[in-house]
């Protein structure tokens, strides 16, 4: 934590400077206005040079507009707008990339967290539309049937990795696509369905069963988001200050240590898979019960994807998967404001991601690039803090 | 060939591993080298074999200055090396170890193995080796792979061969079989750098000795010269080589181990009907090769075998079955055999390791939560108590050095009542300072009335610390001795004969051995 | 001296085996899941198998099975094959081989008259099962070489996907651009080479966790190709995104066999690189300078780096050369399955291929195989319902998933990776 | 390249907003298929285009990569002011539903979704069934193998009245001339069939196809957006390697705008959104908005058989005249083609 706030904060902030710079290259290279400017390239090169500039500085104008703050909002309400979307979309990302970060903690490569988000709101959604319950009763039942939903599908991968010794990356990968086309036939069947309608979506969740707006009823931002603050400070507190965490880490960091300590190596596969799940389930929550309301086939989106992306980011810290979180957040609440107004495809978002992350990984590459001196005394050759925090689960997995 | 090192230093950041270090190599010469833990000679083998590039120096073969910008130009200048820890691929046969780097092909790059198996051949006669080009590595013992390891310079033409503690897993009398293959090489005309912490060994087939002390060269010694003159110029000031212990006074016998039989994975009878005891307050020491079952034993009386069979008691209570959390729980106390892999995690904390096993109980526990005011008061008596050298108790256990880390092993295990003690290779790798401490807390223990299981390949470890001596030998007990009993004794035990037997046979050649 | 030896306890054969009943369990349960099933649970109807068509050069007659027939047959011979398993481990002798491949085919056999007798029209054409199985592990079967190369030399690549992809979209670019497939193919290489440029420089060079790398490639392409799919590609699909197809070259004669003609004997050239492509691989993997130095490198890099193999400029062009066969395999998208690129077209079949790679556990023959059950599994259910079944179409789409469970989970189980698979050498 | 370059001074290129000189906006919202599926969110969007360039009215539009998108691309059209706002598909239901609630000066039309019923929202929906019973009998009416296939992309209603027309199309056939043309890939009585599982695999689309040929069926109809090229793909390469396969495309005139395989087009189930959302526009900027659901008939022209093109020639003679026989039996309703998808 120290070293990423200071000594890497730079890299830090010089990886996201350079990937915003190639993707900015991009956006204007595909330009269709530089284009027609490039046809005269050498008679007046300042021409191309403008729309280029135009072209990527209006995107990620609207880029910024779109997640953080809207300057040609007419109300205060419609200014901050932009930040609270990215905080809706940030909740159900940390709380996936917090499932995500945890199995990585604990050694596991945990690929399925899209299958345990729609898990998880299947289950949350279920509760949400068929049962009829009272206020705070009907909502909590929603969030636990959505952890439940998520701990059983991850808890699954766990049972059979530690009974089999069968790989956690091949399985979670299936169990995406089991859970897809689990979801789909649920709501092929009436009881997903709304009276007098066939189509593959559910009604509308109970009043009661939804997070009701944080911030009033102006703002899609809801009382989800604070679950998700609250899932972080469990996530730190289980994995740095309980003996639970303890477990895990050390199976993580060395399964055979932990053996020999009296852990059992067996039960941490499969409770850390558990957890991860529930965790990734109350991102389902978030999304079924928090910004959709409905259940259908789409309602994870591709969060349980974009998941990894964040705790790697984030380094497996539960800190740090929520603030890279609200970055991933922002960028996709952005992106399609972006894409609304400028037409920029949002997919240049995953390109600046990715390429945030693959920077971030690498500083040697990144001071090189900036011609930054190497830090202090650390040995050349070792990749050095980039790596260290996160085991190296294929590794692990594959022994045995 | 002549080989000549003049002047290389190598550091590693700020740490000088060696330090403007001169050294010939005369042809048909067996050159030793001394040095205790961390002097620096590994490093100097590893820049003559071109793994590492020397800071500043020269090397010169046959008068004429080279530059090895990897161990293939080295090799190709003649020179083989031996490591310590042995350069196998464990999945491949013997045939693909050896041709590895140097194949002989066909066509299209084919490789043609029949070529270098009949090169194997050739070799294993002329040096009587007896090893089968397909047999796979990591099923053959460790003297056998060694020997690959010699083929695999061989094969090369190597002029100068670097054995670098060479002897440190081998039996008695493998040892004795490789020191006469070193004598027929030497006949050859090859040339040989030999790296031993044992002592004996080095006056016996050695030429010249070389001492080295914190990477410099501290001079040369006759092998004629006393052992404990070498020891002495080696650590720099006089040692005493033993240890003063009172003799022991067994108690109650309250371990038990009957009829104790552990089956690999692959159905092999790893530890075979086994049966000993120990008492309150004596030293049992486990003699033998790596690699007879003492690992299986001593994580069998853990918890941590699967197929056991028969019967384990602490205290008039069955252990076996239990799981290792609870023979934890029981009292038993348990250093394993490779710290790093299984004593600590490395990524931890010390703070972390000095309770990796006791992380769920009080005061380091409340329910779920841990307190971490416990664990860091905790972990500054450890260090306090065991002069753990660390920057801090927040530090990675694994930056620590491996005589460190084993103090963190030790203080950990001995931080709480135990009712056994069990310790595999307690001093490995460990300098003489901390050998010497560890030595003492173990005996210390011992004497509070503790029963201790010793582990350990090394003769010298076991003779000082044991009591009893118990010889493991492909699972089997070849029985148990008293602590006082000859080196030759062991040594023929080691290699699988029984002690009665044993004890017969070295009386017979007594003063004929080394 | 000679005594020490001989006098140490010799150990009997008999006593030195752990009966390992996993085996046996298994075979039994599945026995009698097949008497319950395939046997008294066979539909009472004739079952056809067609193995070609009526137009073929060489026609073969079809075959008709009784399904109630097969299944009882089968049944009782795999319930015997079991017991006969019970005996050998109870007197501790191993299973043979051919006791578990013949109780697989007949397993299967049974399997095949039992769903295509349930069906509405149990009648199909093996031939065209057979076929549409193989076109859909194509792209596998690339992938799972390319993971094959990584790995073997000790790098996961699990950026399988991304050369996938960014190989189906080099490949319509280029063909569309030039006009010619064979432009595309080669575009297609240099783009599966770019990827592993990128995990080979970042993972080797810059030491940066393998897995991480892989999967962020992945994130990058999918990013990548979309964006350029929409900025671009669909501006003006007809100049960008309208690839000429690959011809297919039949082999004379030898085409028209029936059932394995047209698989083997009747592809484009990508199809008949695959097969060249697995040979080599393994081959070369096992009998060449290249594969031992590979696999040493994978294993254990120190040793290999102590007899003069530079192991990260091995891994470098390993994971290069792995680029070049995903890059081809990506082509296969869109210069012979499709005629152009589609956002995200290889839907996750990368990940597919790391899962056949360890199902094949690290043999390119292995996977192969692995590869082709999964398309065939895939196929079986396209199959299944077009011939009408009672089972849910969304239950028939898991049908390849589940099986790939069972297999890892049930059938591999620990799996022995290379040795030194995803951890970086640093030397000295 | 290095042509001239324009004069300073010369206006922003793409000046189509003067030429009219009305402000009213039009915007369109796709669902996760985006606007070019080749499906009901090309053919809603390019109603809308067409709209732009024969009313002169201006267009924004916003896609929708994931169904999370849609709630903030509807809000960002709604801010940017729109007058009328398309969303296609009854995914968009809810978040149409809220929006106009709370934007009720904005008028909306959502297509293929029949749930809403507030005075600012125009549900567009279309009995697609009738068109594809015409399909289904053509088929019946042209195989030689006595096989017809269909496929689709999800299992839901708006893919099943496809299925489910073609299948009654068949029976009728059956019915009518004692023929035993047989249907592949559907089963209406169960409601279970032959689904590729998504709108984007098409190397799925072309398996299936080959499949469907193995198995004897010469026509096949794909109900699945893109993935319906795979089908193309298998029909060129079957009539290639000798044999008489064809395909019907669903949703425009595939033999306008597949892209590929024309001549092996037999016909193709129209479902004219472009159209209807047109004219939704052109009644609201007329100012004459209503809520009252837009239902594409036969009757009304909302949906249709495409004609035969180069497939004149294969067709039975009096095909045509029999399909414009039972065009009139439909609208007159003394065919009722029923589907359990079909507007109620
Ligand atoms: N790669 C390295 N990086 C940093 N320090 C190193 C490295 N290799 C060795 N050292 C350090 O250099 C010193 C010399 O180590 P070396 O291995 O040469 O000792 P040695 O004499 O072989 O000891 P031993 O008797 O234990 O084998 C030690 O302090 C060691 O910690
Ligand atoms: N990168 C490193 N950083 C710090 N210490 C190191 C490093 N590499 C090795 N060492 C230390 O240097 C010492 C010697 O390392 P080395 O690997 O050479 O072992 P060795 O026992 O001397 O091996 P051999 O005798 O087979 O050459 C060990 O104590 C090890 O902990
Ligand atoms: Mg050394
Ligand atoms: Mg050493």
């Amino acid at each position: 934590m120290q070293r990423i706030m200071t000594g890497n904060a730079l890299v830090a902030f010089l990886s996201v400077v350079l990937s915003l710079i190639l993707g900015g290259l991009l956006i204007a290279v595909t330009d269709q206005e530089v284009a027609s400017a490039s046809s005269y390239f050498f008679s007046r090169p300042q021409d191309t040079i403008a729309a280029a500039w135009t072209a990527a500085s209006s995107a990620y104008i609207a880029l910024f507009q779109g997640s953080v703050f809207n300057f040609e909002g007419d109300t205060f309400t419609r200014m901050i707008y932009p930040l609270t979307q990215t905080l809706t979309v940030a909740t159900p990302l940390i709380c996936a990339g917090l499932g995500v970060a945890l199995a990585f903690r604990a050694g596991l490569f945990n690929i399925g967290a899209q299958g345990q988000i729609l898990i998880g709101a299947t289950f949350a959604g279920w509760v949400g539309f068929t049962l009829h319950l009272p206020v705070g009763i009907h909502l909590l039942l929603v969030i636990l049937a959505g952890m439940v939903g998520g701990a059983l599908w991850g808890g699954l991968v766990g049972l059979l990795k530690a009974r089999t010794g069968a790989h956690e990356v091949i399985l979670t990968i299936m169990f995406n696509y089991i859970a897809t086309n689990l979801v789909l036939y649920f709501l092929s069947t009436p009881a997903f369905q709304r009276p007098g309608s066939t189509n593959p979506i559910s009604p509308q969740l109970d009043a009661t069963a939804v997070y009701p707006p944080l911030l009033g009823a102006s703002f899609r931002l809801h009382w989800g988001f604070v679950v998700a603050v609250l899932a972080t400070v469990f996530v730190w507190w289980l994995l740095n200050r309980s003996t639970v965490g303890f477990e895990l880490r050390a199976v993580g960091a060395n399964p055979s240590a932990a053996r020999t300590a009296g852990v059992n190596v067996s039960k941490g596969y499969i409770l850390a898979m558990a957890i991860a799940g529930a965790l990734a389930g109350l991102a389902g929550v978030a999304q079924v019960s928090g910004t959709e309301k409905v259940l259908t086939s789409g309602v994870a989106a591709s969060f349980g994807f974009d998941a990894i992306t964040v705790a790697l980011l984030g380094r497996s810290s539960p800190w740090g998967t929520f603030a890279a979180g609200l970055l991933f957040g922002a960028f996709r609440a952005g992106g399609v404001a972006m894409q609304a107004s400028t037409g920029t495809s949002i997919d240049i978002v995953l390109v600046v991601q990715s390429l945030i992350v693959l920077f971030i990984a690498a500083p040697p590459l990144v001071r090189a690039l900036f011609r930054l001196p190497a830090p202090g005394a650390t040995r050349a050759g070792k990749g050095g803090s980039s790596t260290s925090t996160t085991p190296t689960p294929a590794s692990t997995g594959a022994a045995a | 060939m002549k080989l000549e090192l003049i002047g290389i230093t190598k550091r590693f950041g700020s740490l000088v591993a060696n330090d403007h270090i001169d050294l010939v190599v005369e042809p048909g010469q067996v050159h030793s080298l001394l040095g205790e833990n961390g002097a620096g000679k590994s490093t100097l083998m590893n820049v003559l074999y071109g793994l590492y590039d020397p800071t500043e120096g020269e090397i010169l073969v046959n008068d004429k200055p080279v530059t090895f910008k990897g161990p293939g130009d080295a090799m190709a200048a003649g020179i083989g090396m031996v490591h310590q820890h042995f350069m196998l691929v464990p999945v491949f046969t013997v045939a693909e170890n050896v041709a590895l780097g140097n194949e002989a092909t066909k066509a299209g790059g084919m490789l043609d193995l029949q070529e270098t198996r009949t090169r194997i051949r050739r070799i294993s006669d002329q040096y009587g080796f007896d090893v089968d080009p397909d047999a796979v590595v990591e099923d053959l013992p460790v003297g056998v792979q060694q020997r690959v390891e010699i083929i695999k310079a061989l094969v090369r033409d190597a002029e100068v061969l670097i054995l670098d503690e060479p002897t440190a897993v081998l039996t008695p009398k493998e040892t004795d079989e490789l020191l006469g293959i070193m004598a027929q090489l030497k006949a050859d005309g090859k040339s040989i750098v030999f790296i031993s912490h044992k002592l004996r060994e080095v006056k016996a087939v050695s030429d010249v000795i070389t001492v080295v002390r914190r990477g410099k060269v501290v001079g040369t010694a006759d092998p004629s010269a006393p052992t404990t003159e070498l020891a002495s110029l080696m650590v720099g000031r006089s040692v005493s080589l033993t240890l003063d212990k009172k003799p022991a006074t067994p108690g109650e016998v309250t371990f038990r181990v009957q009829d104790l039989t552990v089956q690999a994975a692959n159905g092999q009878h790893v530890v075979d009907g086994l049966s000993f005891e120990v008492a309150e307050g004596e030293i049992l020491a486990i003699a033998g090769v790596q690699g007879n079952g003492q690992t299986e034993l001593t994580e069998a009386i853990m918890g941590l075998q699967d197929h056991v069979t028969g019967s384990i008691t602490l205290n008039g209570n069955q252990l076996l079955g239990r799981s290792v959390k609870e023979v934890i729980r029981a009292g038993v106390g348990f250093v394993p055999e490779d710290r790093s892999v299984e004593g600590l995690v490395g990524t931890f904390s010390v703070a972390e390791n000095l309770i990796l096993n006791r992380y769920d109980d009080a005061p380091f526990a409340k329910g779920l939560s841990m307190s971490q005011s416990a664990m860091e008061q905790n972990a500054q008596e450890k260090i306090a108590e065991y002069d753990v050298r660390t920057q801090s108790a927040q530090s990675a256990a694994g930056t620590l050095s491996g005589g460190n880390q084993q103090k963190v092993v030790m203080a950990r295990e001995f931080s709480r009542p135990l009712k056994l003690f069990i310790a595999s290779q307690p001093t490995r790798g460990v300098d003489v300072g901390s050998i010497e401490f560890l030595h003492r807390r173990i005996v210390a223990e011992r004497d509070g009335g503790t029963p201790v299981i010793i582990v350990s390949t090394e003769l010298d470890e076991v003779l000082e610390l044991a009591d009893r001596i118990a010889v493991l030998y492909r699972g089997h007990l070849m029985g148990i001795v008293p602590g006082t009993v000859s080196r030759d004794v062991l040594g023929l035990m080691m290699a699988g004969m029984p002690a009665d037997e044993a004890l017969a046979q070295a009386h017979d050649v007594q003063g004929g051995d080394l | 001296m000679s005594t020490a030896t001989t006098s140490a306890p010799a150990r009997s054969a008999s006593d030195a085996t752990v009966r390992s009943w996993k085996n046996p369990i298994i075979l039994s349960v599945v026995a009698l899941f097949a008497l319950l099933v395939f046997a008294i649970g066979a539909p009472g109807n004739d079952v056809t198998f067609r193995l070609s068509e009526e137009n073929d050069p060489i026609v073969l007659p079809s075959i008709v099975v009784s399904a109630p027939v097969i299944g009882w047959v089968a049944a009782l011979a795999m319930i015997a094959l079991a017991a006969l398993a019970i005996l050998r481990t109870r007197s501790g002798r191993k299973i043979p081989v051919w006791v578990l491949a013949v109780f697989a085919v007949l397993f299967l056999i049974a399997f095949l008259t039992w769903v295509v007798g349930s069906a509405r029209t149990p009648n199909v054409a093996l031939y065209g099962l057979l076929a549409g199985s193989v076109t859909l592990a194509v792209p596998l079967i690339f992938g799972s070489l390319s993971g094959v190369l990584c790995e073997r030399s000790g790098v996961v690549n699990i950026a399988i996907e991304g050369q996938l992809l960014f190989g189906a979209f080099a490949a319509a670019v280029a063909a569309s651009l030039s006009g010619s497939a064979f432009v595309g193919l080669l575009a297609a290489a240099v783009a599966g080479v770019l990827v592993s440029l990128v995990l080979a420089v970042f993972s080797i060079r810059y030491v940066v966790n393998q897995v991480i790398v892989g999967v962020v490639l992945n994130v990058l392409v999918s990013g990548l190709t979309g964006f350029l799919f929409s900025a671009v590609l669909s501006e003006d699909s007809e100049r960008w995104n309208s690839p000429p197809r690959l011809p297919v070259i039949e082999i004379p004669l030898l085409a028209d066999i029936p059932v394995i003609g047209p698989i083997l004997f009747q592809q484009t050239i990508v199809g008949y690189l695959m097969y060249i492509a697995v040979a080599v691989v393994y081959v070369a993997l096992y009998h060449s300078r290249w594969g031992l130095r590979t696999r040493a490198v994978g294993e254990h890099p120190k040793a290999a780096d102590t007899l003069g193999v530079n192991v990260n400029r091995m891994r470098f062009m390993n994971v290069l050369l792995a680029g070049v066969v995903a890059g081809i395999g990506g082509s296969f998208f869109t210069l012979v399955a499709v005629s152009g690129f589609g956002r995200d077209m290889t839907a996750g079949q990368g990940y597919i291929a790391l899962a056949a790679l360890i199902f094949g556990r690290w043999n390119p023959i292995g996977a192969f195989f692995a590869a082709l059950l999964f398309g065939f599994a895939t196929n079986l259910s396209n199959v299944l319902s077009l011939l009408g079944t009672p089972v849910p179409d969304q239950f028939l789409r898991m049908l390849p998933y589940v099986v790939t469970v069972f297999a890892v989970a049930g059938l591999v189980g620990r799996s022995r990776a290379p040795g030194a698979s995803g951890i970086p050498y640093i030397k000295g | 390249g290095c042509g001239a370059p324009p004069a300073e001074d010369a206006p922003a290129a793409g000046g189509s907003s003067a030429a009219a000189g009305t402000d009213y906006l039009g915007c369109i919202v796709s669902d996760s298929g985006g606007f070019d599926d080749r499906s009901f969110n090309q053919s809603s969007y390019e109603g809308l285009k067409k709209a732009e360039t024969d009313l002169g009215i201006q267009t924004n539009q916003a896609e929708s990569q994931a169904e999370t998108d849609f709630g903030p691309n509807v809000d960002q059209m709604v801010q940017g002011g729109c007058n009328l706002i398309v969303t296609v598909g009854f995914l968009l239901a809810d978040t149409t539903k809220e929006a106009a609630a709370a934007n009720t000066e904005t008028n909306f039309a959502i297509v293929d979704d029949n749930s809403i019923d507030l005075p600012n929202v125009k549900p567009i929906i279309y009995d697609t069934a009738q068109a594809a019973f015409l399909a289904g009998y053509a088929a019946a009416a042209t195989s030689e193998t006595g096989k017809v296939a269909t496929y689709g992309g999800i299992n839901i209603p708006t893919v099943t009245i496809f299925m489910d027309g073609f299948a009654e199309g068949v029976s009728y056939f059956n019915e009518e001339t004692g023929g035993e043309v047989e249907l592949l890939g559907w089963d209406k009585e169960s409601q279970n069939g032959t689904f590729v599982g998504n709108f984007e695999d098409q190397a799925a689309g072309k398996t299936n196809t080959q499949n469907f040929i193995n198995e004897g069926a010469d026509i096949i109809m794909p109900v699945a957006g893109p993935v319906g090229s795979g089908t193309l793909d298998a029909v060129i390469e079957a009539n290639a390697g000798g044999k008489d396969v064809k395909a019907i495309w669903v949703d425009s005139d595939g033999y306008e705008t597949a892209g590929k395989g024309e001549e092996f087009i037999l016909t193709s189930v129209m479902k004219l959104m472009g159209d209807a959302v047109e004219d939704v526009i052109s009644t609201d900027v007329d100012g004459e908005f209503d809520n009252t659901p837009y239902v594409g008939t036969l009757e009304n022209g909302g949906v249709a058989l495409a004609p035969f093109h180069d497939q004149e020639a294969n067709v039975p003679d009096d095909l045509q005249t029999t399909l414009d026989g039972l065009t009139e039996q439909i609208v007159a309703e003394e065919i009722t083609v029923d589907s359990a998808a079909s507007p109620q």
